[in-house]
């Protein structure tokens, strides 16, 4: 644990938007990404005409552009929230099945998802509070979870009641085992696999604080 | 056979009670609201709905599942903002909910049209979608068994349709279209405009004329943007 | 037997063109069809432009339109059986497995084969001598013939040794369990199915004098 | 990743011995001619190829048979009237045939690129192609468990690309390649035009870039007309 403190790599807890900006900054260039609906949109404004980044909705489109605004906006045009978007030179349409084909087919390269929890050995809980009388949604959170190469997941390490979203085992219902490779939170950056879990980075706090927080072991990443 | 009709009234006549019914349509693009309208006049109730959503605001699909005509929904994504129809009907149980992950709902879908009797998926392994399904490991992943879903109409929306049938669609509005064209008994199509045969180039006919039984042409207009759904964390 | 006679259509055998003619002729307008290899093409040549019938080739295209000739000849544009064709007004093409799910997902209403044997339930056996040595080559029989509504099978009644390709049990490698629904043979046409194998007309002979060539028991099909 | 080549020979320098290669094409149309001459100069042997045919005449794939270079054809239609150069190699014992039916071959093909882990067909139920594998009855048909077919690299021909590798074909040249584009880790294509991002209409585009990793021109000229197959009965 001698390595805790050379992983801070912020003095405060890192912003909505600055968690976008690293996410989006973490993209290889080149890459295929399907980016979830909430705060995983964000990650689309900070993403560079260098890195040449081609977004995935699944509704049956690649190379979706920015949120339509005005006289862009095109009923028959949306991205899978169901807001208006916009179509990049290149871009390309398809049907659903062709659509879902590409990520359960294993073809994109990064999908990035909110969670409730991720656990120790990266199984993903983001489509269902188990709650008794809520009524269940899906989408295509199960699709994205099992066929990206990589899964991404964006949240707050800590629920407003203060508990930690990294668990040893998820307690909410699954939606995928074993598939999350790296969690952003506010408060740091987490490598997870069957290995277990490592800190890349924390924000505002050193690893040791960051331990006392999450009910799972953690160690250091080697550096990249 | 392919015919071409001059309303949606006409377009739906043959639906029966209990007919399984998919619709295309992702929230509101592609979604063909006068055809689920005409739906809703015709009378028809007892039946099984095939739709990614459980319909939203006062419109369409809602409407059908307000009036109590829809006895189980097959979808992956029943809870939106403006889903209230369903919400009610759902909570008091009045209505059947099959929740599919959508991948699985478009496959099974394709599967239909394309014969097959049955398929092998790592999505939703492990969770309590593949709960009393049949698994088995292959290739070292866990995965589940999925089941064709069948129609007996399909009600979607096309941008164009030539004198054979062939569609091509508009944008994101294809989603569905399809492959709920191919997976149901009968199609019937809603297009903005019907053009003569040979006015749609091959090499872009998305839809194959095969696939079509009814046309019926609605000038475009209708259609607004669909709410948003609820965020996930 | 008593109607045996009336259902004599044809004083004398019929040739394959005559055949050809016949199943034109039987095909309901509309229809979607596939032809395959070898003698079923011929019926392409006797469907009347009023029986708006539409050809399907499982290499990828519906609306197939007559065999190229001279400038037509274009080497992207084939049939099957790697034949130069032409494209009709509403025409599509799709990709070889969108191409099979039309034939596998029951798409098509009738399909025209050749046959070795057809058994009196309507197996079929079209693909493989099964000689030592021969090299085996399916294609798309298989799927023609478990995916179509109707399976028609046109052929010679009798191998060129005088043996009827109608048979009690199949004894060539099969192609399919139960799938042909009518035969079109220079002697008669047969209706097949789980009922057993009935007449619909003779050319040339009596039923009677049919039945003393085909090792499996025929009935006269009711009039239609 | 997506790259730009300016020869076949660059195009094809990454495939090894051993390797499941899938060539496009039915008969000459849609074969990538120039890709598999460039295959049989750059040496690699042991290969697996997955074709609907056997190779047809002395060129493209009749002649990577002939050198020996294929251990493994999986095919639908080896026996052509000019596929002599297989027909020696298979009688000699010299090469081993997975004859597949070719709705089957097209669907497997397409479950490797869509992820599906296997899946029943009612195709081949009851004959010898369906000896030794798993089948079931579902819905009162009898059905046989067929897998994917996976390729590390797949060879195909289309008519344009763009700069994002998004491709369309000609008529019945499309056939597999949409398919093994999907199905391989690693798509070469040769397209007889390169066009500018944005000089592909996003509704007509058939591959999507996603599936494509090595695009290399060669103009359009070679391929003339094939062989017909046998016919049966």
């Amino acid at each position: 644990m001698s390595t805790a403190t050379s992983i801070q790599t912020s003095a405060t807890p890192l912003g909505r938007d600055d968690l976008a900006r690293l996410v989006a900054k973490d993209i290889a260039p080149g890459s295929f990404v399907n980016l979830g609906i909430g705060q995983p949109t964000l990650v689309s404004n900070y993403l560079t005409d260098e890195q040449n980044i081609t977004l995935h909705t699944e509704n049956g489109m690649l190379g979706m552009g920015p949120a339509a605004e005005g006289d862009q906006i095109d009923g028959d045009l949306i991205n899978a929230g169901k807001i208006p978007v916009t179509e990049l030179p290149g871009a390309s349409y398809f049907h659903h099945a062709d659509s879902f084909a590409i990520m359960r087919g294993g073809h994109l390269d990064i999908c990035v998802l909110g969670a409730f929890q991720v656990s120790a050995t990266g199984d993903l809980a983001n489509w269902h509070t188990g709650a008794p009388g809520a009524i269940p949604a899906v989408g295509g959170a199960m699709d994205l979870a099992t066929g990206a190469k990589d899964v991404f997941v964006m949240m707050t390490l800590l629920t407003r009641e203060g508990a930690s979203k990294i668990v040893e085992s998820c307690t909410y219902p699954l939606t995928g085992i074993g598939c999350v490779t790296r969690v952003y939170t506010d408060k740091g950056v987490f490598l997870t696999g069957p290995d277990g879990v490592a800190v890349r980075e924390t924000f505002g706090c050193t690893l040791e604080e960051l331990q006392e927080l999450v009910p799972v072991q953690l160690k250091a990443a080697p550096a990249a | 056979m392919l015919t071409f009709v001059d309303s949606v009234q006409e377009a739906v006549s043959g639906i029966k009670d209990g007919y399984t019914v998919m619709i295309g349509g992702f929230g509101n693009a592609g979604q063909p609201f006068e055809l689920i309208d005409a739906l809703l006049d015709c009378g028809a109730k007892d039946l099984t709905v095939v739709n990614n959503n459980a319909g939203q605001g006062d419109q369409g699909l809602a409407l059908l599942i307000k009036e109590g005509r829809v006895g189980k929904m097959i979808c992956s994504f029943p809870r939106q903002s403006d889903s209230w129809h369903f919400d009610t009907r759902y909570k008091a149980g009045e209505i059947e909910l099959e929740l599919v992950p959508q991948g699985n709902l478009a496959e099974r879908i394709r599967a239909a049209g394309a014969g097959i009797g049955g398929f092998f998926t790592p999505t939703g392994y492990g969770t309590m979608l593949a709960e009393g399904k049949e698994t088995r490991i292959i290739d070292g992943r866990g995965q589940v068994f999925e089941t064709p879903i069948h129609a007996d109409v399909a009600l979607i929306k096309a941008l164009k349709a030539d004198g054979k049938g062939n569609l091509v669609y508009r944008k994101t509005a294809r989603n569905f279209g399809p492959i709920m064209a191919a997976a149901a008994r009968h199609t019937i199509v809603q297009v903005s405009e019907i053009v003569p045969t040979g006015g749609l180039d091959p090499e872009n006919v998305v839809t194959p004329g095969i696939y079509v039984n009814t046309v019926v042409r609605v000038p475009a207009g209708a259609g607004s943007t669909a709410g948003t759904e609820e965020k996930v964390a």
